[in-house]
């Protein structure tokens, strides 16, 4: 780290490789945060003078703010909605949707318990917003007759959203409440771990890192059980718990200013190894190729 | 005039005076001593166990590089705190910049000119004591809204927490102040009105300069109290994560306990280690800000 | 000795026995006097900021969300659950400091000599410096896991209201602390000296003498533990849980409202949603009942001062 | 009675013979041997230290059974300290250090196994401001019976006959629960020297109990001790030589003299006679001096 | 000197004729003119309230030019509330009022076009308890001439002069540049005088100077004043008679006197002479009691 602060200059395309100066604003999903992080720590190794500012208000917080002209890069994990395309419009904002990686959702359980797999059904009936179940014999009479120990993320977490939104699809898009909610993904590790009827939800490689001490659990949608893993989530198998998570890119900024021009394209060149960083399934061939297609859509 | 009618008073019974033993160390005197020295070293215990167990924890990273290098994702074992760091000064001295000069007029103003008799200063002495005991968070509203009303789009910079934390600290500066001037004896006062001095030369040149010592305690314990501050900072919208020091009042900056706050959340054990090492130099800073201000008082303390 | 020359007044009318006593101008007096009046009223000018920044985002908040929506036990805008939640975390974290802080008052103010007051009054004020991120952490990872569950074997959530409030009450101590020996130290020493020329020994002139002197400066130190209790967000944030409980059982998890304001303004909610106002809502909310507790609390050292 | 003029510059060379003027407002109600009889306490070579600095030196007093005894001499000279030793209330103050012996009934109390607070229940107190405690009339007169654990048959009883021995049952029997603040400064005094009388103590120190009342109150004070001796030895401490004149069996005069090196006032004990020989027949230059009003 | 015993019942009825026993102390040096020469002030119909209390009522006085006048009486009679008035200190204390004159070479200084600030440049204060400024003797000695706007030559001439004016140059001429702090009580007191006469008032008000210092530094305080009269009008509260009269050229004695309603200690003036008349011959019986050491 270290090396001198260079001097903030706003714009001017003065060559692409590693020259430029000045500084970049990111904002928005705290998800996709560590990639972006993990971008600029990787550049400023290259390049101290390009200044990036990351920050993780959340998937809609950082539309809010990217629409408004404040920053540079949003990140999401969803796309974009009908209202935030209206707000970037009504303000003139162009943008370019970048896919950076794979998120799987994991559903966990104390290796103690004996559950291998559920159907999205059975997810519902767990998480669902009208669901008084206690028992895990009430979601299958095969499953054993255990108390449900429920933890998952709070509800302004974007996980929580994909959950309800995506997995659940419920109309209230909630889930349940009555479970121990907290943004550390640690207390729903030591909380499921810790509990013989526990369960819980988050990132795969979060689960990854905690294999040791919590079982994953194989999801059934419709086409037998899938286990999670960065192969099943690539394919578009493990299904509907894998998302892809997004970069925004102003194309007026990207075009205007080399700073964030040359954050973008490290980004994007190295994106195997940030997403490992970030702890995120890095995209397969063909969806990389897509993205590198898009990012030279920009200059165009 | 009635005098007594005990005349026929009997003759005084002595109590024995060497019993040998003291009433002031009787079994029930002597419990309710320990259970005050329990009070008092309860709350030093506890520090003791959070600092110990704290230092425990990060003790694997007390190296420069915590406060050399910058945040690190790619390599958590040899993250560091020095954006964080060093925006927290930044923001200490740009509080300081602005809460100090401000409280210390508005004090004057309630101690030396102010007629306490009027309700509108009454009005605002007690709105002074509710002030200091609004929750932090509200501060951060409070100048987010400010900074949009002065016509300032950037969020994250340098103004915007410092704004926060000295609106934050005001109330404190304040009256301290104002306990300091008040502890100047009337007597100063009085003798260079006396001499045809105005109100304003007597504060000027006897009752502040007087006063000094317990105006830099007060605001060296208001400003250890902002230090700590995370929430405010979060609300007015302090990045996350940068790698750039800081450079003037509208630089993007991080502040240490907003770093120490979002590395609480991860999930690596190294980024856990380097939060509990980075807790005990926050807890320097405050210490060390706190061991200033006794030295003031004690150094500087005047016997009238 | 001879001070013949400085006789006579000092009058610019030259005239010997009439000095000009005129009122004079002091421009300069006149603009500090304004700068520093100007400077007091920025108090009352950052409430009614505060009012301001809260009440026009609660205005939207609600035109979408009805009355009895938002003073509801039940549903995403409901505030009682984290009314009562700070209510259980506030009365643990009292009966943590009030007679901690009493005590630790009794003990500076009338068993410790001058000389270790003045080292052990600021080492109890650190804790109160002490940023509260850090408390929070450690309720987190030590009292909870260590404390709670290993060593009193108690059934407690990971997140609960128990450990929040016994922190926070390790917080609050110096408040209580500091102020209540302010005012047993302005017991005047001859009440003291009383009792003692009586035949009493330290414990009863301290509790019988002084604590009831200091009555009202000691009520007023805890209603100010209260409200620091009531408005302090971090602890809560970390240590009291981030979900919506009515449950009066300590050993829950349950969000309190500065924990939900912390949770709300660092999460999803794109700014002026009606989610995101809930925030100003809630903060409009604990800023009304710091200001009565405040007021209720100045009230009552107005009203009850002892004039010794 | 001689009025004539003197310069300034002279007069502080010419002594004036015409010492004793108080003497006149003596009033004697009784002969007064010329030791005290029976002493209920002794003071024996008593040194008092604040910290390094020397307060008092070596004072030797006796005070007789039912006697009053006043301490006088210029402000600073010691007197307040040598009484607070009497009970020992100078072991509240914060470095404070006693030397000598100081003798009640025989007893040395600064004896290590005395227990100060024996000592303060058998020498009672009353204070230059009256100094009730925040609680209601009755309240005050009981705080000592209950704080020292005294076997009382019936607490409103003795609540009545102290405020009777003080002269004060009738002017506050209907509002014995008000709270005690509501009396005059007079009146407060008065209760101060009824809780004093409500433990029955052996010995009354008083310093100063007249100083912050008015003329009225002062003389109701006076008389109450004149009473009061007849079952208590009393020992005052006054700044008003006319009230030591008036109501005194015997005047102990001090006087505060700087040291040659430190420059600390040192008090000591210049005389100790009887209240009407050393008014009218002072030993010492500084006691005619100052009963003279040439300083103080 | 009659010292014949009286009982404790009978002496109050017994008027003592023996009055002005402390003139012996007065030593005049010089004549006293029936009426104070060229008053410098005259105080009519002066009333003072502490918000509703009633403190000071009705006082007339006038003080001579050249002339030291002394007022007297017992604590809480309104001395020193009077002695504030006359400066306009009172101004400073919150929920104070004045009613009533106080002229100043024939100048109303409470008429709304005075200004209370001149006012304080021509009249000088010096306290009870010496209050130097924590800054050097010079810089103590300097303040006033600095803050008035006082045109000086030399700076340094006029702290010598004052110094001198207070007799303390010979004591201080080679730490000027030292804490005034560091000077014993007296000498503070001395360097508080000198203060004030660096801004060359006309008029000097003390409230009791003396209080607080040890008998040699009041004697130098007395001749001090004794040797300024020469040059300013002095008007001084004491508490101690004798001093009063020693250094006086009139006196006003005060007393307080009980509301028949509120129960207030109203302050006022029972009497104002020729200090060797008052001494001598009161007019008053209170006076007389006051001054024959009956209370006070
Ligand atoms: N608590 C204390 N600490 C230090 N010095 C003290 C203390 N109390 C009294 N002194 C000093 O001891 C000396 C004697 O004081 P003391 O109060 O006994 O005098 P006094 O004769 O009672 O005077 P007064 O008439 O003013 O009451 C004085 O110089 C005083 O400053
Ligand atoms: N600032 C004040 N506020 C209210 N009452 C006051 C104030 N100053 C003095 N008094 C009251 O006014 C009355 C006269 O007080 P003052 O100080 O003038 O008396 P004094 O004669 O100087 O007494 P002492 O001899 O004790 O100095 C007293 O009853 C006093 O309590
Ligand atoms: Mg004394
Ligand atoms: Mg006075
Ligand atoms: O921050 P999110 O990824 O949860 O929107």
């Amino acid at each position: 780290g270290g090396g001198d602060a260079g001097q903030t200059s706003g714009g001017g395309g003065e060559g692409e490789a590693g020259g430029a100066s000045g500084s970049v604003i990111v904002d928005g999903s705290s998800t996709v945060f560590p990639m972006s992080d993990a971008a600029a720590e990787l550049l400023s190794e290259e390049n101290p003078e390009v200044q990036t500012t990351v920050s993780e208000s959340g998937t809609g917080g950082g539309f809010e703010r990217f629409c408004n002209g404040e920053t540079d890069i949003s990140d999401a994990s969803r796309p974009i909605e009908e209202d935030e395309i209206a707000a970037c419009e009504e303000n003139g904002i162009e943008y370019t949707e970048l896919q950076v990686a794979t998120d799987a959702l994991t559903m966990v359980v104390n290796p103690d318990l004996d559950v291998d797999c559920l159907t999205v059904d059975q997810i519902t009936a767990l998480w669902g917003p009208d669901s008084t179940a206690t028992n895990w014999n009430e979601i299958d009479p095969s499953f054993p007759d255990q108390e449900i120990a429920l933890f998952g993320p709070g509800t302004d977490s974007g996980t929580y959203d994909y959950m309800a939104n995506d997995v659940i699809g419920a109309e209230s898009e909630a889930t349940r409440s009555d479970y121990e909610a907290s943004e550390d993904d640690n207390v729903i590790v030591q909380g499921v771990a810790g509990t013989e009827g526990g369960t819980g939800y988050f990132g795969y490689t979060y689960f990854e890192e905690n294999a040791d001490s919590l079982k994953a659990l194989a999801i059934d949608n419709g086409e037998g059980c899938v286990e999670p893993s960065a192969e099943t989530a690539q394919a578009g198998e493990y299904t509907p718990l894998a998302r892809p998570l997004f970069i925004y890119v102003n194309n007026a900024k990207y075009n205007d200013n080399a700073a964030t021009a040359e954050y973008v394209d490290f980004y994007i060149e190295n994106l195997a190894d940030i997403a490992e960083v970030g702890q995120f399934i890095p995209l397969s061939e063909d969806l990389y190729a897509e993205t590198q297609a898009n990012l030279e859509g920009i200059a165009g | 005039m009635s005098i007594a009618t005990t005349t026929a008073r009997r003759t005084v019974e002595r109590t024995e005076v060497a019993t040998g033993k003291s009433k002031e160390r009787s079994p029930g005197s002597i419990a309710f001593l320990v259970a005050l020295w329990f009070s008092l070293f309860f709350g030093v215990m506890v520090l003791i166990v959070l600092i110990v167990d704290t230092a425990i924890n990060g003790a694997p990273r007390f190296d420069t590089e915590l406060i050399t290098n910058y945040a690190s994702r790619v390599s958590p074992e040899t993250t560091g705190f020095r954006a964080g760091i060093l925006g927290t000064i930044f923001l200490m001295g740009f509080t300081a910049l602005f809460a100090v000069p401000l409280g210390i007029a508005a004090a004057v103003y309630l101690e030396e000119f102010a007629d306490n008799e009027k309700w509108y200063n009454r009005v605002i002495e007690v709105n002074l004591q509710n002030l200091a005991a609004v929750p932090a968070i509200v501060y951060g509203l409070l100048a987010v809204a400010t900074m949009a009303l002065m016509g300032f789009s950037e969020t994250g910079t340098v103004l915007g927490g410092s704004l926060a934390l000295a609106l934050l600290i005001l109330p404190v500066v304040i009256i301290t102040t104002r306990e300091a001037l008040r502890s100047v004896p009337r007597e100063i006062r009085d003798g260079s009105l006396a001499l045809g001095a105005t109100t304003w030369q007597t504060t000027w040149r006897n009752t502040l300069p007087a006063a000094i010592p317990g105006i830099a305690t007060g605001t060296i314990l208001g400003l250890s109290r902002a230090i700590g501050e995370a929430a405010p900072l979060v609300v007015v919208g302090l990045a996350g994560s940068l790698r750039f020091d800081p450079e003037g009042l509208m630089s993007q900056i991080t502040a240490l306990p907003m770093q120490i706050y979002s590395l609480t959340s991860q999930s690596q054990e190294d980024f856990r280690v380097a939060a509990s090492a980075a807790i005990i130099v926050l807890l320097v800073l405050v210490l060390g800000l706190n061991a200033l201000a006794i030295i003031i008082r004690n150094k500087f303390q005047r016997s009238w | 000795m001879s001070a013949t020359t400085t006789a006579g007044p000092s009058g610019g009318a030259g005239l010997p026995g009439a000095p000009d006593l005129r009122r004079r101008t002091r421009p300069a007096e006149a603009v500090i006097k304004v700068v520093l009046r100007t400077s007091a009223l920025l108090s009352i000018a950052i409430t009614v900021g505060i009012v301001l920044a809260l009440i026009g985002p609660v205005i939207d908040f609600f035109g979408e969300v009805t009355f009895g929506e938002f003073f509801s036990t039940e549903g995403r805008f409901a505030v009682i659950p984290l009314v009562t939640a700070t209510f259980m975390v506030t009365v643990i974290a009292l009966l943590v400091a009030v007679p901690l802080g009493l005590g630790a008052a009794m003990y500076l103010s009338e068993y410790a000599s001058r000389r270790a007051r003045k080292f052990l009054k600021p080492t109890v004020e650190l804790l109160a410096g002490v940023p509260s991120v850090v408390y929070g952490f450690f309720a987190l990872t030590f009292v909870t896991p260590n404390l709670l569950q290993d060593i009193l074997n108690l059934d407690v959530g990971f997140t609960n209201a128990l450990a929040a409030g016994l922190v926070l009450g390790v917080m609050i101590i110096p408040t209580i602390a500091s102020l209540a020996e302010d005012a047993m130290s302005a017991v005047p020493q001859a009440m003291r000296q009383g009792s003692f020329a009586m035949g009493a020994n330290r414990m009863q002139t301290t509790l019988r003498v002084v604590f009831p002197a200091a009555l009202s400066g000691i009520a007023a130190a805890i209603v100010l533990g209260l409200s620091r209790a009531v408005g302090e967000t971090m602890i809560v944030a970390l240590a009291a849980g981030a979900v919506k409980n009515m449950s009066l059982d300590p050993r829950d998890g349950m969000q309190t409202m500065t924990g939900f304001i912390a949770q709300t303004a660092g999460g999803e909610n794109p700014v002026g949603s009606t989610a995101y106002n809930t925030l100003f809502a809630v903060g409009l909310l604990l800023f009304v009942l710091t200001l009565i507790i405040n007021v209720i609390s100045i009230a009552l050292v107005r009203r009850f001062r002892q004039a010794y | 009675m001689s009025t004539q003029p003197a310069t300034a510059s002279t007069r502080r060379s010419e002594p004036d013979h015409e010492v004793g003027s108080f003497a006149e407002a003596r009033e004697q109600s009784r002969e007064v041997p010329a030791a005290p009889p029976e002493p209920v306490m002794e003071v024996l070579k008593l040194n008092v230290y604040y910290g390094g600095f020397h307060a008092v030196h070596d004072v030797n007093l006796q005070f007789g059974k039912n006697e009053i005894t006043a301490l006088i001499g210029p402000s600073g000279c010691g007197k307040s300290t040598v009484l607070r030793c009497l009970n020992r209330m100078n072991d509240l103050v914060a470095g404070a250090r006693v030397e000598g012996e100081v003798n009640y009934h025989g007893t040395n109390i600064y004896a290590r196994e005395v227990d100060p607070i024996a000592v303060r229940t058998n020498i009672g107190m009353v204070f230059q401001k009256p100094n009730p405690f925040p609680k209601s009339i009755y309240d005050n007169i009981a705080y000592g019976p209950r704080v020292t654990g005294m076997k009382v048959e019936s607490m409103d009883d003795l609540v009545e006959e102290a405020l009777r021995g003080a002269a004060l049952w009738d002017e506050v029997k209907d509002k014995l629960k008000q709270s005690a603040y509501g009396l005059s400064g007079g009146q407060q005094q008065r209760l101060c020297i009824a809780r004093t009388i409500a433990t029955r103590p052996d010995v009354i120190l008083m310093d100063e109990p007249c100083s912050a009342l008015d003329p009225i109150a002062t003389s109701r004070i006076e008389d109450l001790m004149l009473d009061l001796r007849k079952d208590y030895t009393i020992i005052i401490v006054t700044h008003n030589m006319q009230q030591a004149a008036r109501v005194s069996d015997r005047t102990a005069f001090f006087t505060a003299r700087p040291d040659e090196t430190t420059g600390d006032r040192t008090g000591l004990l210049v005389e100790f006679d009887r209240t009407a020989d050393l008014f009218a027949r002072p030993h010492d230059k500084r006691t005619e001096d100052y009963i003279s009003g040439r300083f103080g």
